[in-house]
């Protein structure tokens, strides 16, 4: 059932706090990961209903009264569903063994599900208005979260990214009632018919501006990426990896192309500036990343660039650049995942995130540098890692959409982010082996399974890259691409 | 045998490649009798599909015609035969060489998945599933060239990579504005006239082969490698494989995508860049003072001779590219092989150090002397049939400025290469080295089988041209035209192969000009003078002299060579080194220095974009 | 409408008021009294409970919350405040005054709606039968609030028994 | 649209004009946060007259309700942030809050 996705989080949060009194470790643990577990199954289960059926529309009575809870599900839902029930089962695995010395377990899990409930009912609801709650809901949960610590670092990148995206919300809550203004209506479906009936093009342009804004704030769009390297460094690591796996991801791109394709119709307009300002993400984000010491804050601005991917190949709008976009999405999601998970197992096993101290590690905790190889290959897109895939649709797409221009700067910035991942692996694993760390051991089990889960997902959706792609990416895509029709088959 | 066969020549040595990585380091024995087996079914599985000759498989894969399309035909098969023949060959040499290396079990598996890469680059029939096993080919590459553990190792294979990134990634957007303008991504299906669009994705995907091959200026990372990689991986990668690879699909392009014309702006493009590898890479091999430094020059200046031969876009041109190409990676594996049999039992490969090993490794001198004959272009092996047919396509074109480019590349390899087997192998023994003795069977014998190889391409060479080479140009000829390649393969009295062989004897008066006048007394009689105290300024002095002497006949081409090297080799090293990274550390600097961590800022920055962004909106609606 | 305007200029001024008061405390008040004519212009616009709500929650609890966190922050001096920035925001407001003036008057009847249909129902009906998914949110909301305070207060001695 | 909502809508900008001009130039880290109130105040001032003005007022009044729960909730972990912050630091400075840069 749907609905699970948004209550059963949110049940096992709500009653965390209880449990934690009880048990402090062992209740916590394995509630968090059954909940998840669960929530991952059932994304699995519904793949055959969404298949057959195209989409779900559920309406739920309540008590015998008929209230408004509807949900909506098409392939493009779906597809975000699983992303995030598959990375976050792998974050909070990891989370076990990782959160043994920031202690308060319970109130760590309760947050982390009060943010998988929000980014799950974010991406399930069709509703303006609701898809702005939910993204507050997630966003105060993460608040939270990447002060967890109550370091000097966490508390200052916190209040930055507090601040900074309660003003981006506000905008995007300001464009919502723009919106809802011109229709009298929240629901996607009205409002997309609603705009279909109107002219409105320069209203609706500002309005996506201040989308734009709202989102590509949440996303880490360059010049609106400025919290994100400050916080998801700061953040331990498994709230790093939800925040650059996921949360930028589901707040920010689902979020803004949700609006774009689904409510607003894509025009040639907003391509072309959600390409430029994705490439302009891409490549400046890139550059900075080359320049970075600490390791999360270097994985931290290739989020940021690869965003810009993301972005960019969404923006084509062509079917082709849809699934790109969305293939990178999901394979950034895990291998992001995946690197921030492991760069908390590197501040686990030698206490340090500085770039300049480590170096041979390789010899000592081979899993540890395999899977960040696994996962710094992906990323960088070496064959036959899924990465790699990705990035070619996304060029392909370009091609084909005859942006030659943009298809240039995504090969050029895609050899630099192969030379600062290689940066990441010499410094790191390889070359000289640092004295200090001679006596080290491999992360613990559930860390380093955690890594391994992720990093077997990188290669074997690089090899069986087909059919993972036929049936899984090319639906959500075309669901996607068919856009404000598909929203306006709906109700019907 | 149905279609699926095709499947194997990828899928074997992958799943072999597999079986290296998990067999442990300590586990000795195994691996090479698993290593020599499984290549020789490769080459087994080579010579039965070389007999098949057409055999296609294509299976719907992610549509929009990305096809997993392999096809079998006579060129790729002729391709896949020589990759396997030369894998077997390293494979046996590696069993010696690589044994005791410390990265042995991770050499084997990449060497392996090479091998499975390169056969699937060679078999695909459809551009995207070539870039996949291309791009896969960047990633052994790297790995290899890490595995000499020499402390620039990383540093060489980071260059690699970045390079062989560069000339991958504008491949692919040549094939991304082949697509554009065909609409299919079916390798056989592609025929264009070249102008327009198609001319940069001609120049395109030129640069992805003739990078993979290692012609100028995407060289500079093979002479760094000669020293820091294992000497195996110079004879398997840029030696033979990646020549292979590359001059495939550089003649694919040539011959069937783009359909050269002679003397068309394309085919001059590809003409002045063989020409100029060839002169440019001689010069620096010439001043070379490492064997291995000295061989991975004259790989990149080979190289030129086949770019040229296809540039002519004239069938006799043409097949010798190709044939050369086939040749060379005969000959230059033997030599790479050879030198390393040197090193393996010397010790070094610098060729002051070394001398007169012939005595005590008479097998090993044997074959590299065969090999060093053939690729100086001697009669009758078999350089000289292929480099005669470069010649003669060249002069055919109407321009012989290209013929004599050619020529006087001739000239230097054949000195540098009377330099080299003169202070490896002959002339008196160095006493720095100690007494030593010949390799094992299994180094010497690839080296030997490669040195028949290139005898019987030589004097035998209606057996290649006309079984290997005349099938893929069959579609070539003019109408009337014969398509006899072999008319004048050997003939020793046309005015071609009599400038050739005038060349030859020219370098070898400039190589013993400057042996006799200087050094040939004060080098044989130094060495235990050398020792005394007193006569040592002297000794200095001449061999001083004697190097002076040596080049004085080539003073004024000393003088150039250094100044291209300068100016030509260094320039690219220099914006790859340099400016590159200059240019990306000061905008990172600058990019850092924004991130001041003040939050005012960053909301200035957000409220700022949030303007411009409604601008830009607003100016594109209006 | 002339007592409206008269609310919302108030509406302004307090909240000029309360970024311009050097005391955070004024500052806090005049943002209650912000919130106060806010509730009221609620109310007046037949919208009660959102007016009650504003009140109560807006100018009273969040007051509260604030002169809680500004007495516990007190014991060391104020911030001091760059003097420019008091000087020059009646200069930047009046310029945004007109800009926003012009901005909105060359938007005057440019913004086309549909016409909406008469609203049935009470409110009660519209909160939890057409927004129910919000009601659910709300929970979401609190339980992360909630919870991030705790996260946030926790006891550190705590940290080191685990 | 009525021109009322354009009344209604100037006013909601000079709040949230306010609450930028005083996160942009102000130090105070409570006094940057009243300001994200300020504009909060601004944008619910237009849900609501756009409620009213479109006779959609029910709807527009529960969006506001649920608003100020989400306000409440930010606030709350807001301040929570700058008591730590405070305690850490022992000034509510935000000039203090830059040493993660670059």
């Amino acid at each position: 059932m749907v609905f699970s996705f948004i209550v059963i989080p949110l049940l096992v949060a709500a009653i965390m706090p209880l449990l934690g009194k009880i048990s402090k470790k062992l209740i916590p643990d394995v509630l968090t990961n059954a909940a998840l577990a669960f929530l991952l199954l059932n994304s699995i289960l519904l793949i055959k209903p969404i298949f057959n059926q195209g989409s779900i529309i559920q309406n739920i009575s309540w008590m015998g009264e008929k209230v408004n809870l509807q949900i909506a599900l098409d392939s493009f839902n779906l597809f975000m569903l699983f992303t995030i029930s598959l990375v976050s089962l792998a974050i909070s695995l990891f989370s076990i063994d990782y959160l043994e010395h920031y202690g308060h377990k319970a109130n760590f899990y309760a947050l982390l599900l009060v943010m998988i409930a929000g980014m799950n009912g974010l991406v399930l609801v069709p509703d303006l208005f609701s898809i702005y709650l939910f993204l507050e809901v997630a966003a105060v949960a993460s608040y939270a979260l990447v002060a967890f610590g109550l370091g000097y670092d966490e508390l200052e990148a916190s209040f930055k990214y507090l601040m900074l995206s309660a003003v981006a919300s506000a905008f995007a809550l300001l464009s919502i009632t723009i919106i809802f203004g011109m229709t009298s209506s929240l629901n996607f479906q009205d409002v997309a018919r609603g705009l279909q009936d109107l002219s409105a093009r320069y209203v609706i342009g500002v309005c996506l501006a201040f989308f734009i804004m709202g989102f590509g704030l949440k996303a880490a769009l360059v010049p609106f990426h400025a919290w994100l390297p400050d916080a998801h460094p700061s953040a331990p690591a498994p709230i790093s990896a939800m925040l650059s796996g996921l949360l930028i991801k589901v707040s920010g791109v689902y979020a803004l192309f949700r609006i774009i394709y689904s409510v607003i119709g894509m025009t040639p307009v907003m391509s072309q500036v959600l390409m430029a300002l994705g490439t302009i993400s891409m490549v400046v984000a890139a550059f900075l990343a080359l320049g970075q010491k600490d390791i999360k804050r270097m994985l931290a601005y290739s989020s940021i660039s690869q965003v810009g991917y993301i972005v960019l190949g969404l923006a084509i709008g062509t079917p082709l650049g849809i699934a790109g976009g969305l293939f990178h999405l999901f394979n950034h999601a895990v291998a992001k995942g995946l690197l921030f998970l492991n760069s908390g197992s590197i501040q686990h096993i030698t206490g340090t995130r500085n770039l300049e101290e480590l170096g041979g590690l390789g010899k000592r905790v081979p899993l540890t540098a395999g899977t960040n190889l696994v996962g710094s290959l992906s990323i960088a897109g070496v064959p036959p890692l899924a990465g790699f895939w990705s990035k070619l649709v996304i060029i392909m797409a370009l091609i084909q959409a005859k942006q030659m221009g943009y298809a240039l700067i995504a090969i050029l910035a895609s050899i630099l982010t192969l030379w600062y991942y290689l940066l990441i692996q010499r410094r790191a694993f390889f070359g000289q082996m640092n004295e200090k760390w001679s006596h080290i051991k491999e992360a613990p089990f559930w860390m380093s399974a955690a890594n391994v889960i992720l990093a077997l997902i990188c290669i074997l959706v690089g090899i069986f890259f087909t059919p993972v792609f036929k049936t899984w990416i090319s639906p959500a895509a075309e669901a996607l691409a068919r856009g404000v029709q598909q929203v306006m088959m709906w109700g019907i | 045998m149905t279609a699926m066969t095709l499947l194997w020549p990828i899928i074997f040595p992958a799943a072999v490649a597999i079986l290296f990585f998990l067999i442990p380091t300590r586990v000795r024995f195994v691996r090479e009798v698993l290593a020599v087996i499984s290549s020789t079914v490769l080459l087994y599985l080579g010579f039965a599909l070389f007999s098949l000759k057409e055999l296609s498989l294509t299976t719907n894969w992610l549509g929009m015609g990305i096809n997993f399309d392999l096809r079998l035909y006579h060129f790729s098969a002729f391709i896949l035969l020589a990759l396997s023949g030369f894998l077997f060959l390293i494979c046996l040499y590696s069993t010696v060489k690589m044994k005791d290396h410390p990265r042995v079990r991770e050499y084997y598996g990449y060497v392996f998945l090479a091998a499975a890469f390169s056969n699937g680059a060679v078999l695909s029939n459809n551009f995207i599933l070539l870039i996949f096993f291309w791009e896969a080919l960047l990633i052994t590459t790297y790995a290899l060239v890490t595995i000499g553990l020499k402390p620039t190792s990383h540093r060489t294979a980071v260059k690699s990579l970045i390079i062989g990134g560069f000339c991958d990634f504008s491949m692919i957007l040549g094939i991304g504005l082949l697509w554009a303008s065909t609409g299919t991504l079916t390798m056989n299906q592609v025929h264009v006239e070249p102008h327009g669009l198609a001319v940069a994705a001609f120049i395109l995907m030129m640069i992805g082969a003739i990078g993979k091959a290692g012609a100028m200026p995407f060289h500079t990372w093979i002479p760094d490698a000669a020293l820091d990689a294992p000497v195996t991986f110079m004879a398997f990668m840029p030696a033979s494989f990646e020549k292979l690879l590359g001059i495939y699909l550089l003649a694919r392009i040539s011959l069937d995508f783009f359909q050269l014309k002679v003397g068309s702006s394309m085919a001059m493009v590809l003409m002045i860049i063989g020409a100029a590898t060839i002169v440019l890479a001689v010069f620096m091999a010439l001043i070379q003072k490492d064997f291995k430094k000295l061989l991975s020059f004259h790989a990149i200046s080979q190289v030129g001779y086949m770019i040229l031969g296809i540039g002519t876009a004239i069938p006799i041109g043409i097949a010798g590219g190709i044939f050369h190409m086939i040749n060379h990676a005969m000959y230059k594996t033997g030599l790479f092989l050879s030198s390393g049999s040197v090193e393996h039992r010397a010790g070094t490969t610098e060729l002051k150090k070394l001398g007169g090993l012939a005595r005590e490794m008479p097998w090993t001198a044997f074959g590299f002397s065969v090999c060093a004959l053939a690729i100086s272009g001697v009669w009758p092996l078999n350089g000289f049939v292929s480099k005669e047919m470069v010649f003669h396509g060249a002069l055919e074109t109407g321009y012989p400025i290209f013929a004599i480019a050619a020529w006087v590349g001739a000239i230097f390899t054949f000195a540098s290469f009377l330099k080299a087997g003169h202070s490896v192998f002959f002339g008196p023994r160095s006493t720095e080295i100690p007494k030593t003795k010949e390799s094992e069977a299994p180094i010497v014998l690839p080296i030997l089988i490669l040195a028949a190889l290139c005898i019987t391409f030589g004097v035998y060479n209606k057996l290649p041209l006309q079984n290997f080479i005349q099938p893929i140009l069959s579609g070539q000829a003019e109408a009337q035209g014969s398509l006899d390649l072999t008319t004048h393969a050997l003939n020793l009295f046309n005015p071609v192969a009599g400038v050739s062989i005038l060349c030859l004897i020219i370098a070898l008066g400039i190589h013993f000009y400057g042996w006799n006048r200087g050094g040939k007394k004060a080098y044989l009689a130094s060495e235990p003078i050398h020792q005394l105290i007193g006569l040592k300024q002297l000794y200095n002095l001449s061999e001083a002299r004697f190097f002076d002497l040596y080049e004085q006949g080539v003073k004024f081409l000393q003088w150039l060579a250094r100044i291209l090297f300068q100016f030509i080799d260094r320039p690219i090293d220099f914006i790859y080194e340099k400016v590159i990274t200059a240019i990306g550390r000061s905008l990172t600097g600058l990019l850092q220095k924004a991130h001041n961590g003040q939050y005012a800022n960053y909301l200035a920055w957000t409220i700022g974009g949030l303007l411009v962004v409604i601008w830009i909106i607003l100016q594109l609606l209006r | 409408m002339i007592i409206q305007i008269i609310l919302l200029v108030g509406l302004v001024i307090f909240a000029g008021l309360a970024i311009l008061a050097k005391d955070l405390l004024k500052a806090a008040l005049s943002l209650a009294v912000a919130s106060l004519f806010l509730g009221i212009i609620f109310f007046r616009l037949s919208a009660p409970y959102a007016g009650v709500f504003e009140i109560s929650v807006v100018a009273g609890l969040i007051t509260v919350l604030f002169a809680l966190t500004i007495s516990l922050t007190r014991k060391n001096d104020q911030v001091q405040e760059a003097r420019l920035v008091k000087i020059a925001f009646p200069l930047f407001f009046i310029l945004f005054l007109i800009i926003d003036g012009l901005v909105m008057k060359s938007l005057l009847l440019k913004v086309p709606a549909l016409p909406a249909g008469p609203e049935a129902g009470t409110f009660g009906q519209v909160l939890w039968k057409q927004r129910t998914f919000d009601l659910i949110a709300q929970i979401g909301v609190i339980l992360a609030g909630v919870l991030a305070v705790l996260a946030l207060f926790r006891k550190k001695e705590e940290d080191k028994d685990e | 649209m009525s021109n009322l909502w354009f009344l209604y809508l100037f006013f909601s900008a000079l709040l949230i004009f306010i609450g930028i001009y005083c996160l942009l130039t102000m130090r105070n880290l409570i006094k940057l946060f009243i300001a994200i109130e300020i504009i909060s105040k601004g944008v619910s001032l237009a849900l609501v007259a756009t409620g009213a003005v479109q006779h959609t007022i029910l709807l527009a009044q529960s969006l506001v309700i649920t608003y100020i729960v989400v306000e409440v909730s930010l606030v709350a972990t807001a301040l929570a942030l700058i008591i730590n912050i405070y305690k850490k630091n022992k000034s509510l400075d935000v000039r203090l809050l830059s040493k993660l840069k670059g």
